[in-house]
């Protein structure tokens, strides 16, 4: 098919011609079109299915707004769907399929539903599919959710990178009409640093589609050379195929740029669209107007446009939408299509203007008092039908008619802090109300200034306002000629002629009809309108029919449409790609990686890591010969326990805290006394909130009078940080103590075994025999001469030493030590074995500090000192969190060696049916213990401390498993704890 | 057993790394020491004399100080992060201490952060994809904490062609990752 | 009019003539037995319940703007009773059974479509506490079930195994969890209290109230005063501004939630999903649409909108575990007004006022307590005592030190 | 929203960790204050929907507290101060 509709001038470059397919049908276009301009300019209309009624569509605008012209862009991996035709670049090699229709767009067999539509109405699923009750997931809803959506993604991960930027600006506007341009040249001149964004490939907005003048050349040449100016001012940002989507608080706007959607693939390394965050001082919206359709019947033929799209296409693209066109209209913008489509030689068949009176159109066949009562055609447009002033019907033959029923500012975006629009009358429509973003002014038609003249001056006007207010100096230019029409409109909303549906919402086929049942049924208010028939709620959010919607119940009911209301707009603008708001953090860039010292050389020794919060940690250290994680983990715990193992512990949280009162502060955030502790000494600390439940606990080392080291668990290092600011701050702001984060600076290894101080002694160059270095000692020290620390804490249960250099020898360190303990065989080991090793001792870590838990559930009631005010020590005094019954930690081991258990079980008595009554507790955590030769547990049991050597069962309803359980003491291993003190 | 002590760079290889991408070169720097430096309760007089005797600068809020042997810059009320040559200060704290006594509470941070020098024309462009400070405005010599790619990371503006970061170590690879990523989206 | 298959084929075919309004507009009454403040989904439920369960009685629902324009017309529309804790569980449960009979129960078609919801785990740590939690939903006659790696793999193919910083390692899995079309829920309870005689009064803001003698008199409305033996308020964002009129400070803060639709897509996702390793959670409209949401946005609000960064944070979430999605477009954000308690946990309870009681503190939760909240309001209302399911959601239970914190988060109700 | 920082000046709100009313500086003693009076500290609340002073937390900048007054219909924030100021012009020492 050749390009048919193709007609003289436009803003396309016909000295190139790009190959494009649709549907698979191969076709032609240039650079400078879009999709729907290219398809149109082919001589093809019928380019969508509507959602419910599966009936033919073609677009009905030429930008952003659109309902109809949506298509699969793209195909692969890359397949986009719901992409608006109108604003989709043409390139060459580009591919469009059609969306929501089969077998083929032209016969749809879903277009059953149009035929049924008097049963489809609005609602109707609210009223029936209730019996029977199982019917619904099994039958109805299968059916429906088959039919549900418009477009298809593939199921393959997105190939396109995305990026996001922040901007800072004076003055951010937002589009680039001659409203967006005068304000833009205003503030630039000025000096101001300018941010001009707009949606379109090309800035100028409607001068590029209107034949206006804007002083003594073209409108579209005009902008031109604003733009040039504007992009020499080095204060000046120029941002098109850029959409502003959001306003948000305090003057950032978010901002969507297509950097590479006019591509066929982005260039390497360059992102497919970047989120922008502006930070803007003062803000213009100027984004213009949309236009309305008029309801009336069968009003959705492919080929049915609105008037202003029409004249757009003809414009800017050189495309005329049908070989012979009418015009409905009920103002004088109708009436300039009609003028510009016949000035370019395209046969206009009639204008059919609602009004009275005034002048005729010279050279056509302008009717005067007349409405457009019907249309026909399949798949598109072949005559309407006209009911003339004289109450006589005609039909008239075209293919297609621009309808205008006037126009609405594009308010959108200051409504996005829930400001409600503003009826102006003069104009029938809405304008933007009170209480929009603060710094955001509108100007030109998105304010309600509709002449081109009166977009340039309140462009102008608003920037100096702006101006002015950031005390930047700035003085009015002369506005050059332009066009200042008034707007001749009366309002005419939807023809009342004829029993057949006219469409409103045309995406959702919400109609006529459908607000009228919403009113019969009471559903009057503007948000049950929108509720009840999903006007407004497909992909243009209602920007072409909502205000249609509103109007036609408030002529329902009798009210100005004012008092009937308007919904309002939320953000995003423009729908916008999620893979542009996830931007970078995708895959393994989610979240970065936190690596630890030692990952290096587990790497080498093909250590398996695992995720603990950022933290990738060695989980174990599988050696040759080994096939499951079991083997790994048994040998590492035995060959700890018989002589020596080693693990990087660097997650674990350091904070250094110094000052003359750090003491004083210990006693009030822990729960336990640490300025009795003597230098050289460490103490297990206990944190409680305020609430009395436990928040955190480590050990904490005095390393000198003022000078103390704390240790967090590895999941609460940031928290108890910043409660620890907070204490500090807002507390007792008076208390000399400073506070540092050194969990990253230091590399720390525990040394645990029988062997451990023989391992060390190796190293450390100092004497470490138990009277030199007591249990719970610890001290700076050097290693083979390096700078180190060492503490002498046991999570395992084994004599042990946590050491520690500066991070940049941690890996040097762990080669040593490895070295150092070959004729130990010391192990390496990872979580698991920690975990294994600490359920043994009985120390209580995630599963036991769950945030819901206190001191005294985990047997550590006595911690909580009385004498001093501590945070949360009041509040754990409350009577529900101390009652003899409550949960208590204990262990568990299955009667039967052999037994298996699993952490998540319910603990239930012998006997007892299986009922939540009988419910006592749950097992929160399990390994399986080499040592002991079985499972073992800790679990919070009801008044667990009195069943101690009670049996009972270990029920896991998920997994079938009930096994019975002996209650033990929750130090398995040790429990004296004479091996630690060895 | 040889008493060799192999340093890691943050990046974990024996030396630093330089990347070169279009204008932008990115050097990883493992030979500057640092230490936090805070103020105690009520010592301002003492503190501030220690100082100058020990020749650490004390800059205002968000700015960086460069001096002869000790630069620094503010990172919080009554602190700054205090920078010295890494081979002749590898224990910077012991180096200030005696400067400052009791008037301070001094803590060593030289491994905590991988620092990245970033150079190179065009580093607003490089950095607004990066950052929500405004550096095309910033003064020479600020220095603030800000926030790339979910990680907190201190920059210090040197000149429009010389941007220092200082990011946690232990995501010193996806530091630079992003750096490296960025700086081809935007050349 | 009873709705039904037949009645809409009927209708059609003589040209939909015959519907009704589905609740009158009735000015208020001098006085009511029961005043229930708020016209949302458990104001509505409640006024339901009580007409229809408990009493023959003046019943009103005194609604600042239109029927169900707070919470219930703006959620992710996911039901479930996946609770962990003994406080909540039996009531989650309790509504989940209600949702399963509402249809029937209202003759209205709510969709209650319970399509399953699982709950990704990706650390063996999460798997524990879920094992934990599934075992208490089905002491508590609830379902529950431990899905593996491969069995997720099976249902959503599509979702990032390969390439995952947090890797899926299972789920848990209710398959009585679901969604429900939200408005409906709201109109038919709106449709089952008016047919039952309750007036449901419109644009009448509760601005003061009358209390003598340590007795409620009635309400002081934007339509004048209106005198009731009881009053319920049942307001979730605006509890602590309506309870103010009562000289009330509650254990309850009120924040912003927003929640995000993408545009129609053909089918993608089958159930409810929650990501266990980032803020995201979806599911799949019958329109089409991806309806998700994640995290609050964290600080003290009544402004009904939210900010950039939570939007980004849960697309983050989404593309992590969902890489396909990158070409999806989001569609529409909104926001609610969650009113946050200091468990997470919901207060149903008499207050210090003989005849004044409160149901609030739902949190981001509310949505699926509807069809509960209503019952057991309307029993306390009725009967002056808790029902026996909602028996732990007392005032008191803060100062007894009693207190339902699922997360286990502490007095900080933006980390609920 | 942006806080505009009394040190640091404007800051994007991202950078900040919300804790809540501002109430919570003053906690009481607990060696003369008991349950009841911790309980109405702890866990009631004005929640107004109007001015707020709240306090935020400068986690990814210099660490301050900061107690923001803001309006939480229209987030309009018209004072900020550093928390440690407030707590001292409200009598808290050590």
């Amino acid at each position: 098919m050749s390009q048919s509709n193709r007609i003289a001038g436009g803003q396309i470059d016909r000295s190139q011609t790009f190959r494009f397919t649709f549907d698979g049908q191969a076709y032609a276009g240039h650079p400078g079109d879009t999709l729907a301009s290219a398809l149109l300019a082919n001589g093809v209309r019928l380019m969508g299915r509507s959602f419910k009624y599966h009936r033919p569509r073609g677009p009905i605008s030429a930008g952003s707004e659109e309902p109809n012209a949506l298509v699969q862009l793209r195909s692969g991996a890359r397949q986009e769907p719901n992409t608006r035709a109108t604003v989709a670049e043409l390139f060459d090699g580009l591919e469009a399929t059609s969306q929501n229709a089969w077998p083929s767009l032209k016969f749809d067999a879903m277009a059953i539903n149009d035929k049924l539509n008097t049963f489809f109405t609005a609602g109707f699923y609210y009223k029936t599919f209730m019996w029977p009750a199982a019917f619904w997931e099994k039958v109805y809803e299968p059916i429906i959710r088959r039919a549900a959506g418009l477009g298809a993604l593939t199921k393959a991960e997105d190939p396109d990178e995305y990026d996001k930027g922040f901007a800072h600006c004076d003055l951010l506007v937002i589009g680039a009409g001659p409203a967006g341009l005068m304000a833009a040249l205003t503030a630039g001149r000025a000096g101001a640093r300018v941010i001009l964004a707009d949606e379109d490939f090309r800035m100028g907005g409607r001068l590029n589609a209107e034949t206006f003048e804007i002083g003594a050349m073209a409108g579209a040449d005009w902008a031109a050379g604003i733009v040039a100016e504007l992009a020499a001012l080095p204060n000046v940002r120029l941002m098109n195929r850029t959409t502003i989507v959001g306003a948000f608080d305090h003057g950032i706007y978010g901002a969507v740029e297509r950097v590479s959607d006019h591509l066929a693939v982005p260039a390497a390394g360059k992102p497919r669209q970047t989120l922008w965050r502006i930070y803007s001082r003062r803000a213009i919206l100027a984004g213009g107007a949309t236009e309305r359709p008029i309801a009336f019947e069968n009003n959705d033929r492919p080929g049915v446009m609105l008037a202003g799209a029409l004249r757009a296409y003809a414009n800017r693209w050189g495309v005329a939408a049908g070989d012979r066109v009418a015009v409905f209209t009920n103002n004088d913008d109708g009436l300039r299509t009609a003028r510009d489509l016949q000035a370019k030689g395209v046969n206009v068949a009639a204008v059919i203007d609602s009004r009275q009176g005034g002048d005729l159109l010279p050279g056509i066949r302008h009717l005067q008092g007349a409405q457009v009562v019907d249309s026909a055609g399949r798949l598109g447009l072949a005559s309407v039908t006209v009911r003339l002033a004289n109450g006589r019907t005609d039909t008239i033959a075209c293919t297609a008619l621009g309808v205008s029923g006037g126009w609405n500012p594009n308010v959108n975006i200051t409504s996005h802090h829930r400001s409600r629009p503003e009826w102006r009358e003069e104009i029938a429509a809405f304008v933007p109300g009170a209480g929009g973003p603060a710094n955001l002014a509108a100007a030109g038609a998105a304010g309600g200034d509709l002449s081109t003249h009166g977009a340039l001056a309140s462009g102008q006007a608003q920037a100096l306002a702006a101006l002015e207010s950031l005390g930047i100096s700035a003085k009015a230019s002369d506005l050059p000629q332009a066009e200042d029409a008034p707007i001749a409109i009366s309002p005419l909303w939807f023809v009342h002629e004829g029993k057949g549906r006219a469409w409103i919402d045309p995406q959702n086929d919400v109609t006529v009809k459908d607000v009228k049942l919403a009113h019969k049924e009471n559903f009057t208010s503007v948000e049950h309108l929108k509720r009840y028939t999903t006007l407004g709620m497909a992909t243009d959010q209602g920007k072409t029919g909502n205000v249609l919607g509103l109007a036609v119940m408030a002529e329902l009911t009798g009210q100005s449409i004012p008092a009937t209301g308007t919904t309002i707009y939320r953000p995003p603008y423009t729908p916008v790609a999620m893979g542009t708001l996830a931007g970078r953090s995708r895959g393994k860039e989610f979240k970065p990686f936190r690596l630890t010292p030692s990952h290096k050389w587990a790497s080498e020794q093909g250590a398996v890591f695992v995720e603990v919060g950022n933290w990738l940690r060695t989980q174990w250290v599988p050696k040759l010969g080994e096939t499951t994680w079991r083997e790994s983990v048994d040998r590492e715990v035995l060959a700890t326990r018989k002589s020596v193992g080693i693990c990087d512990v660097t997650t674990l949280g350091k904070i250094d805290i110094q000052g003359t009162d750090a003491g004083a502060f210990l006693d009030r955030v822990y729960c336990n006394t640490f300025s009795t502790l003597a230098v050289g000494k460490c103490r297990y600390g206990l944190m409680l909130r305020e609430d009395g439940m436990v928040f955190d606990d480590g050990t904490t080392a005095r390393m000198g009078q003022n000078e103390f080291v704390m240790t967090t668990t590895t999941a609460n290092a940031v928290t108890v940080f910043r409660h620890l600011e907070y204490c500090r701050q807002c507390l007792w702001p008076d208390m000399d103590v400073q506070l540092i984060s050194t969990t990253e600076a230091w590399a720390q290894y525990s040394v645990a075994g029988p062997n451990a101080r023989k391992l060390l002694q190796k190293l450390v160059d100092q004497d470490i025999s138990d009277a030199a270095f007591p249990y719970m000692g610890a001290g700076n020290i050097t290693i083979q001469g390096q700078r180190g620390r060492l503490f002498r804490i046991s999570f395992s249960g084994e004599l042990a030493y946590e050491i520690a250099v500066p991070t940049r020898y941690g890996d040097a360190l762990i080669r040593k030590l490895v070295e150092a303990g070959k004729e130990f065989d010391a192990v390496v080991y990872g979580t698991e074995a920690l975990g294994v090793m600490r359920i043994e001792k009985g120390h209580v870590a995630g599963g036991e500090l769950n945030g819901q838990s206190t001191a005294l559930n985990m047997g550590l009631g006595k911690m909580v000192s009385k004498k001093k005010d501590a945070i949360g020590m009041v509040l754990s005094s409350r009577e529900g969190m101390n009652q003899p019954g409550g949960y208590r930690l204990v262990g568990v081991k299955p009667v039967d060696p052999k037994g298996s258990i699993s952490a998540g079980s319910h603990f239930m008595e012998i006997g007892a049916p299986v009922e939540l009554a009988s419910d006592g507790g749950w097992l929160t955590a399990k390994v399986y213990s080499p040592h002991l030769g079985c499972d073992i547990a800790l679990g919070y049991l009801k008044a667990g401390d009195q069943k101690i050597g009670r049996k009972m069962r270990a029920v896991n309803f998920l997994t079938k498993t009930d096994t019975e359980v002996e209650i033990v003491s929750p130090h398995f291993f040790d429990p004296e704890g004479e091996r630690l003190r060895g | 057993m040889a008493n060799q002590w192999n340093a890691l760079t943050a990046l974990g290889h024996d030396t630093a790394e330089v990347v070169e991408i279009g204008p932008y070169r990115i050097a990883e720097r493992s030979d500057v020491a640092l230490a936090s430096l805070a103020l105690r309760r009520g010592q301002d007089k003492d503190f501030a004399a220690a100082a100058k005797t020990a020749g650490v600068p004390l800059p205002a809020a968000s700015t960086h100080a460069g001096g002869q042997v000790f630069s620094a810059f503010w990172t919080t009320p009554e602190m700054w992060f205090v920078e010295a040559d890494f081979a002749t200060h590898e224990d910077i704290v012991a180096a200030l201490k005696p400067a400052f006594g009791e008037t301070a509470s001094i803590t060593e941070q030289t491994d905590a952060w991988v620092r990245f020098d970033v150079s190179g024309a065009g580093l607003v462009a490089l950095f607004e994809r990066l950052s929500n400070l405004d550096l095309a405005t910033l003064p020479d010599g600020y220095a603030s904490r800000t926030v790339i790619e979910h990680l907190g990371v201190y920059l210090i503006r040197h000149s429009a062609a010389s941007v220092t970061l200082y990011g946690p170590r232990s995501s010193a690879q996806g530091l630079l990752h992003a750096l490296e990523v960025t700086a081809k989206s935007v050349i | 009019m009873r709705y039904s298959g037949f009645r809409v084929i009927a209708e059609a075919l003589t040209g939909h003539k015959g519907w009704k309004p589905v609740w009158r507009d009735p000015a208020p009454k001098a006085e009511y037995d029961y005043i229930i403040v708020g016209g949302g989904g458990h104001g509505l439920a409640t006024a339901y319940y009580l007409a229809k369960e408990f009493r023959q009685a003046r019943i009103a629902v005194l609604e600042k703007g239109y029927l169900g324009g707070g919470n219930v017309g703006r959620n992710t529309t996911i039901i479930r009773s996946n609770y962990l804790l003994d406080g909540n569980e039996p009531f989650y449960e309790f509504s989940l059974k209600l949702w399963e009979g509402l249809e029937q129960d209202f003759n209205y078609n709510a969709m209650v479509s319970q399509r399953g919801i699982i709950n990704l785990i990706h650390t063996d740590a999460q798997r524990d506490a879920f094992t934990r939690r599934g075992n208490g939903m089905i002491l508590n006659g609830a379902d529950a079930e431990l899905l593996s790696r491969d069995q997720v793999r099976s249902m959503y193919p599509w979702l990032n195994f390969d390439n995952a910083r947090f890797p899926i390692k299972g789920a848990l899995m209710q398959r009585r969890g679901g969604t429900v079309r939200h408005d409906a829920v709201a109109w038919g309870y709106a449709r089952g209290a008016d047919l039952r005689g309750v007036d449901l009064i419109q644009n009448c803001e509760v601005t003061g109230m009358r209390i003598e003698g340590g007795r409620i008199k009635g309400v002081e409305t934007t339509r004048g005063f209106i005198g009731a033996k009881k009053v319920g308020v049942a307001v979730a964002g605006s509890s602590s501004k309506v309870m103010a009129h009562a000289g009330m400070r509650l254990p309850i803060e009120s924040h912003v939630l927003q929640a995000f639709v993408s545009e129609g897509l053909k089918p993608l996702i089958d159930g409810v999903m929650t990501f266990g390793a980032g803020h995201f959670y979806v599911s799949q409209s019958d329109k089409g649409g991806l309806v998700f949401g994640g995290d609050i946005d964290g600080y003290n609000s009544y402004a009904q909108r939210g900010n950039l960064p939570v939007i980004e944070d849960v697309a983050e979430g989404g593309m992590a575990l969902m890489p396909a999605i990158g070409r999806a477009r989001l569609l529409r954000t909104w926001g609610g007004i969650m009113d946050m308690s200091m468990d997470g946990s919901p207060i149903i309870d008499k207050t210090h006022v003989e005849g004044l009681y409160f149901n609030g503190g739902w949190c981001y939760g509310g949505f699926k307590a509807t069809p509960a909240s209503g019952w057991c309001f309307a029993h306390l209302l009725a009967k002056d005592e808790p029902h026996k399911t909602a028996t732990a959601y007392r005032f008191d239970r803060f100062l007894k030190g009693l207190m339902i914190d699922e997360k286990g988060q502490g007095a900080q109700p933006n980390l609920h | 929203m942006i806080i505009n920082h009394p040190i640091l000046g404007p800051r994007d709100a991202q950078e900040f960790v919300y804790l809540g009313d501002a109430n919570l500086i003053n906690r009481p003693d607990g060696m003369s204050a008991g349950i009841e009076a911790f309980h109405d500290y702890l866990y009631n609340r004005d929640n107004p929907a109007g001015e707020h002073r709240e306090l935020w937390y400068h986690e990814q900048g210099d660490r301050s507290w900061l107690v923001v007054t803001r309006n939480t219909v229209t987030h309009e924030i018209t004072k900020v101060e550093l928390a440690r100021d407030v707590a001292r012009a409200g009598g808290r020492s050590k």
